[in-house]
């Protein structure tokens, strides 16, 4: 293969038209997705999309690259088989609040704590979008919902939690909105190796218009989100005037003109997972919610374990042979005088 | 060897089917390969069968703790290890009552009858004590005191506790069985030194148990005839054992090797299918990566990332384990990529009888999926059949672009027999053709666009430059494979697909008969259930009757000619470890009107000959 | 109402098929219902479908976007809602291009010239303007500005944007279809005040769109011919309309009050079976415990535990879903406890055709499943008959224990048909019995105890002091239901558990058939396909044609009387909206010879009349 | 009925006979549950057990209660099912590693986040026993078995991390030689309204023994295990002169003698799930493990909220009637002049 030039944004454009509802957060998150990768430098052959079903799915068909758009719940199966036959692409798994917590939890959690190299990205809309608006694992509590019109009596999932709690050792959460924000939170997932774990927060204009009116409001954002910076102390605020400070394991929101930053909690994406917990635990309207990275901790991946078990194999018991291999367990021979067997 | 002490008889024989039983904890299942090895090396042609419990450990002496291996020797041709025994070998009462069932009327039986008290009858559930109560009227019974006899043959090895001991009475009676049989004694000797190299007080005790028990035939008058069963007249070549799910392994590895790539398999353990993954993870030399998922739906999905990858990929399971597959198996079958799915059938529905065998997921391999979501299905015949098979499936997967089902089932899967080891490099190459980048200027790739001869789309995978595109499982436009949900592009599609899997009937060979061309019986069977109805077959014809018997291992596409064959017989009795799914089939494929018989069994445990030749006479006589 | 300003003639006329397309912004459900309304307060039979597009909310003016409703309105007794219409009412060219295929030859086609810009036309991937180029030749065309018309119309609501008036055009084309069709407005015009007693200017705007678009009629000579539909000699009664979903829900309920239980239902949403849930979510005064969860295996688990519980339990879903549930379906049909499995089918396999409708997943619940695992497999026709159906499926669930497939389609769950209001009271109770407290000293209780006449075992429910018991999916012994792995027990669990089945065809009605009882051909159907057969069957009986009909609605067991009438016949045509699955199964429990002809579509949508007519005169003429 | 007499251990032993491998874990679990039983004054035929697959799941059958011995994975959807069919039962999941956290571990989150008010028992041999050893989620990386050769290449789930990570409302961790200590952590979790989520330390005599030996071994288990105590700073050690210390959110093993007790950090079991998520994660060798109740909080059942919504639905809308059902869309009638309709 000869060098690359430099992809651009259209390159990874497919020729399928986009069918997301006029104004769906879907859109911005495949723009930036189509803006960042020609960053990386990987070969658009070589990298490959894949989903689940729901709305958000449908976003490999609108990529040009190798994907498969395929069945509820179960795209980290696929992409787990994939990375194994051919550990050198770069896959993305794209995915839902209902595909990846909902019917997929297992298949997420595993592929976690595998440590696969891919890419989730999670779009979360708390709701149901593909089939018509039913509630989600990620729907508040009291959420009214064509099959809850009296209000789901069901505790949300934190899909950041349940990743921390399954040993993920990239996480990190961006918003539809905030284009600049998801980009770079997109590149940093891709230079992650392991599997990378990245939730947006994604409007859904039909069903559940305004879930996160507070993080995406320009009136009130700033209040409500608190963008992490590792090595950095949590602050936030439209005037940076608030951070968190630690009490035992609960967090305090203080005020910068009564504490200094000095005490506040230090941010670091290779600390402990309680500390990435603890972050997933601060919730509106209690506490600003972070975005950025959470957790980004080095450890080897499934492949590179699985890949080097075959080369230690190779290297002790020499490539394989089939005639070895067929005569590998005791064997006679019957001759022409049929008795002459050996073993 | 010494000579007898008595009068002894020696009688030539064909062949001996021997159930060596007795507690998990008796090493029945090494008396039993020891038999069979020696056996073969005599040049015999044997095969054999373990029954393990379906508890890991179920306390000493119980009913549930019993384990059997049983071996099937003989001079002749042998097609089933699965047979009635002739000859059982109860090394305590549970094991008697478990067995006994099974053995021919008046056929051998050995007892330890120091194992036979009050405690361990009451363990396997007797009310008195059958070696007294008449129970064995019938049979031939040899009443032994096993743990004593073998306790005075190691009586000066001191240094042994009597519980090491009495572990070595195994031994004692391989010998004695070794003994009636006429079989030599090396094999046995030369496996006890290498297996306890480590410990030379062990070798001399097993050693010694060995041949006490062989000469207790000698010394004891209860024996008055040896038996001889000549070497078997065998194709000459080097043989080792097999089991369908070490075949199965095996040939996988092969398929993957001839096709130049690694070998994916992804699997959730279940029985009687995990030595197919136990097999192949320890096999990485030949670039097999094995991935041990959650679940089986994992298992398939991973099989589809892999065969989307390029490897060859293939996943295996038992019925309950198909069943989760079942929705991504139709993605794989849409989508349109080759992998192989095994099915070690076990008795079922649901959990059912996971140690046991039972072939009733023919329909679900065909229909248990919705929509219209036809599937090759082929079955192997025999353990080494497996091997075959299994490279078989993948042959048919890359021809036609599509998952293959494989049914094997537990009697299959477990049960072992001499292999004639092939040639590796006589097996054709599997040629794989992915397209390559296309130059500048090219047509836009359509990765639906159908091979006029087999219908397949083409294989092109990630990483290959310019071939970008996107699969799923959405309603397609043919050639292009855009989603569309235009009426008639779905209906093509439906109809390609359809036609895609008739056309393997181009390859399937042709079906093969057994017996007259025509007339009024035809035997057809399929799966493992060969030995057992071949057999038969050929001792009815030995009879001089009429009958014909069709072994199917292609059950979808049929071979082509399986139509005019069945229609060519007036009555069709087909044996089946089900309540009658091949008759189905046969029926709502070919519209036949012809008397079929069905000859059901579901117990969990293969025909055997006598059945099905019972079966046979009730309906030629 | 004016009298029209040029001559017109009025016609006499037995049915018409109209149907509605437009965006989906443009509010062509609500035009539908209203025309399907009005003409059901007029007195005529009705039956309506709705076409959704598959994408939620696609761009305006694409093909993916558009949305569709069909009105079918006779003064004959209406089978289906499906058939080609003879209007279509086409807002923009989108709406042409997705809907022209279906129209009929010679239709008349009402458009809308405004839409019909180059914008429009590009993004319905028109290359040239079809009102322009011919491609409409042979059709009955009506070219009206109507944008243009309505806005005139509505032109001094000043206070009203350009936007809003435009929203009101849907009405106006109503309007216009009333005055062809002879309509009263009164129905449609109190509906506007009840809908938007909020906004009086929304009330005037409507009401002013739909009667300009009445005048029009009168007014432009385009229109020469009015059609005048007689009110259909119905049964009397209170009618509402249902559609296959809402009945489906209405039948469970009804099916739990009448056995005095609380009603289960668990299900993972999936197209098109979401509405049963969204209607029982919205019925908790009746006891109904929807649970909404988080995949269809745990949906089909809980919907196990329910049964177990006690409670009428259900679960639904699609065909998809079936295939993942089937592993639990095996475990429920091995405990032996009641409980019904709806599967709305939709196009298949994999994901497929999610809003379009199919009947390919017959075999799939026949056989989907590991092992032998028999289930009852019943089918309604109509959507009015899913409501009889589901509480059908529910008795003979709790009759013989077991889980119970209703086999429904996205076209019944959709569609819509005037539905004879039953009195809640003239349906019988489902008389449920648990056993009670074992008095003291009583027998052991056997959970596995089969009652003689229909093979059930008794069902306990926890909380019943003194019948504690263990259930569980491996092989068991009869009566006791204790783990056993002894081979007749597993054979004696395996054929009860057949003909406990079998036997509810003692409690099948038998098979009706239409037409004479024996001759050269005989139609069979299943399902959704019943008022396009039925309808054609009669169109050629009213030829003279001796032809039968016969649409089964169990389909496992089949009824007694089934198999001498297919007997009966010489030639059997099967129309399925699938590769011919009702035929295998046929042929395969028959053993048939007879020449079976399919006819199979399988392209997302129902049978016509025509065709199905055109194909029965092809074999008798 | 009358009032119950008091029931004993035997009363809820079943008549079949044990089958399990002589001296597995699994024996002593269930003599505890049956002496514990009894004492929680539920009447017998309100007990249900439910499990899967396993050794472990065989459970149910040597139970004299009502019970279910299902499929693999999925004994909490069956157990959800019942309990909103009945929710007056006492309804018991037991699992193992694999049957719950490898096949089944989507339904264990989501019964969790549903709080559902049963107990689960969780058997953690860190192996597959039923199928002859292969590596289970929980066995630990570099684990050799028949499936893994050489050596496993899979980072281990840690349950009670992932019961944090989904919402779990009560979280414990017990041990099979443990019991005492055992008997009284199933009387807490019956005692806990909502699910209770029990991890017991399970030896696998034939394919993983001495899996958990540092926590069982008399010599060295008070030095590895940590018991906590709801309300006390945390000490352990044969000698209880060691103590755990809060730095920032990581962990720290000082000995009494340097730190008073009054330094170490506090238990408690209503507070954030930050503290039950940094007790999880205290591992072997370099902490103590803990065991006894990790969380315990309150929170509405999914039974309560959901029963309670029908309620509601009677308040207001009156006892399901169905005449007014039917009737409740628009409606016209046929009468013999055909026409009459009205709306
Ligand atoms: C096996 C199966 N069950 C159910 C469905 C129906 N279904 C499709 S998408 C979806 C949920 C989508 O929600 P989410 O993942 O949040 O995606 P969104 O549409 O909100 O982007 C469901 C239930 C399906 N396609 N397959
Ligand atoms: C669908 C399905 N897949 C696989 C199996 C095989 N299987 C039975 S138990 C088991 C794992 C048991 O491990 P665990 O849950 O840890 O229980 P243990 O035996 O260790 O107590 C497996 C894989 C099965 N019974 N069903
Ligand atoms: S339904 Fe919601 S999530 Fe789906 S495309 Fe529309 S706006 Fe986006
Ligand atoms: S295999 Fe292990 S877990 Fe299973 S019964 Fe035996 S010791 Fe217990
Ligand atoms: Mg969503
Ligand atoms: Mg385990």
């Amino acid at each position: 293969m000869s060098e690359p030039i430099k992809l651009t944004r259209k390159d990874f454009a497919s020729d399928q038209a986009v069918r997301w509802c006029p104004g769906c957060g879907d859109y911005a998150i495949l723009a930036q997705m189509q803006k960042t990768l020609p960053d990386l430098g990987v070969p658009k052959e070589n990298i490959v999309f894949i989903s689940g079903i729901g709305c958000s799915s449908r976003f490999p068909y609108y990529m040009n690259t190798y994907g498969i758009h395929s069945i509820h719940g179960r795209a980290p199966t696929l992409a787990s088989g994939l990375k194994l036959a051919n550990p050198e692409l770069s896959v993305w798994i794209i995915t839902g609040d209902g595909d990846s917590l909902s019917i997929g939890g297992n298949h997420l959690i595993h592929i976690l704590r595998r440590n696969i190299d891919v890419n989730i990205v999670l779009f979360n809309n708390r709701i149901y979008g593909l089939t018509k608006g039913q509630y989600s694992p990620t729907s508040l509590q009291g959420h009214k919902t064509k099959s809850s019109p009296m209000g789901s009596v069901e505790q949300p999932l934190n899909p950041l939690s349940v990743a921390v709690g399954t040993e993920a050792t990239f996480i990190a959460r961006t918003i539809d909105t905030n284009v600049k924000h998801m980009g770079e939170v997109f590149r940093r997932a891709a230079a992650h190796k392991g599997t990378s774990f990245v939730e947006v927060y994604q409007n859904c204009v039909i069903f559940n218009d305004g879930a996160w009116g507070y993080a995406t409001d320009n009136q009130t954002k700033d209040d409500h989100i608190l963008e992490l910076e590792d090595g950095q102390p949590l602050i936030f605020g439209k005037e940076r005037d608030k951070g968190i400070r630690l009490n035992g394991l609960i967090p305090e929101v203080v005020s910068l003109a009564d504490v200094s930053p000095n005490e506040l909690l230090v941010h670091d994406e290779d600390g402990p997972a309680s500390l990435a917990f603890f972050l997933s635990r601060m919730r509106q309207p209690a506490f600003p919610e972070p975005i950025g990275v959470f957790r980004d901790i080095k450890k080897i991946t499934y492949e590179e374990g699985a890949i080097s078990q075959i080369s230690e194999a190779v290297a002790s018991r020499g490539k394989g042979d089939l005639h070895k291999l067929f005569h590998a367990s005791d064997t006679w021979e019957v001759t022409p005088e049929h008795t002459n067997g050996h073993n | 060897m010494p000579e007898s002490k008595h009068h002894v008889e020696y009688q030539d024989i064909e062949s001996v089917i021997i159930r060596f039983a007795g507690d998990s904890g008796d090493g029945m299942q090494l008396t039993g390969l020891q038999f069979s090895n020696t056996s073969a090396v005599f040049g015999n042609d044997i095969s054999t069968l373990p029954d393990f419990p379906a508890e890991i450990r179920a306390p000493a002496g119980t009913l549930a703790g019993v384990s059997g291996f049983q071996v099937n020797f003989s001079s002749e041709e042998i097609l089933t290890p699965g047979d009635a025994p002739q000859v059982l070998v109860a090394m305590n009462p549970a094991a008697l009552k478990a067995n006994l069932i099974d053995l021919e009327p008046g056929g051998k039986i050995i007892v330890n009858t120091d194992a036979f008290n009050n405690a361990n009858l009451k363990k396997a559930d007797y009310d008195s004590n059958p070696l007294e109560d008449g129970s064995l009227d019938g049979y031939d019974v040899y009443e032994l005191p096993i743990t004593t006899l073998n306790r005075n043959a190691l009586a000066d090895l001191e240094d042994l506790s009597t519980r090491d001991k009495d572990r070595c009475k195994n031994f004692f009676s391989l010998g004695l069985t070794f003994w009636i049989y006429d079989r030599p004694l090396e094999t046995t000797l030369s496996y006890i030194d290498k297996k306890f190299a480590k410990n030379p007080l062990l070798v001399d005790a097993n050693k010694r148990a060995l041949i006490a028990g062989y000469d207790v035939g000698h010394n004891t008058e209860a024996f008055q005839t040896r038996f001889h069963i000549q070497p078997a007249h065998l194709k000459t070549g080097v043989y080792r054992r097999i089991t369908g799910n070490e075949a199965i392994a095996l040939g996988m590895i092969t398929a993957a090797q001839k096709a130049g790539k690694p070998l994916f398999y992804g699997s959730y353990p279940i029985t009687p299918a995990s030595e197919i993954l136990h097999n192949l993870a320890n096999q990485k030399q030949f670039d097999v990566r094995t991935f041990q998922a959650e679940d089986e739906i994992a298992a398939m999905g991973s099989t589809i990332g892999a065969a989307f990858g390029g490897a060859m990929a293939a996943t295996g399971t038992s019925g309950p384990g198909v069943a989760l597959k079942s929705e991504a198996i139709n993605l794989a079958l849409v989508l349109e990529l080759p992998m192989v799915i095994v099915n070690v059938q076990r008795g079922g529905p649901s959990t059912g009888l996971p140690t046991k065998t039972e072939q009733s997921d023919l329909l679900q391999a065909m229909f248990g999926r919705n929509g219209e979501s036809p599937v090759p299905v082929i079955a192997p015949a025999t353990p080494g059949d497996c091997f075959y098979m299994a490279i078989e499936a993948f042959r048919m997967a890359v021809r036609a672009m599509t998952p293959v089902f494989v049914l094997s089932d537990g009697y299959l899967g477990n049960s072992a027999e001499p292999w004639l080891i092939p040639d590796p490099d006589d097996i054709p190459p599997i040629v794989v053709k992915h397209p390559s980048a296309p130059s500048n200027g090219a047509e836009p790739f359509e990765p639906y666009k159908r091979n006029s001869e087999t219908f397949a789309r083409p294989w092109a995978i990630p990483g290959t430059p310019g071939l970008e595109h996107r699969l799923g499982g959405l309603g397609k436009q043919p050639d292009t494979g855009n989603v569309s949900y235009v009426p008639f592009d779905h209906e093509q599609m439906v109809k390609d697909r359809a036609e895609k899997i008739a056309k393997l009937a181009d390859y399937v060979p042709p079906q093969t008969l057994i017996g007259p061309e025509e007339g009024d019986l035809l035997v057809v069977s399929w799966g493992s259930t060969l030995g057992a109805v071949r057999s038969a077959v050929k001792r009815v014809q030995g009879q001089a009757y009429a009958v014909s018997h069709a072994h199917i291992r292609y059950l979808n596409p049929f071979p082509k000619n399986l139509d005019s064959i069945v229609r060519r017989f007036d009555r069709i009795l087909v044996p089946e470890m089900n309540l009658g799914q091949l008759i189905f089939l046969l029926r709502g494929r070919y519209g036949l009107e012809t008397p079929f018989i069905p000859y059901p069994k579901v117990q969990g445990r293969p025909f055997t000959i006598r059945e099905v030749t019972e079966k046979i006479l009730s309906l030629v006589e």
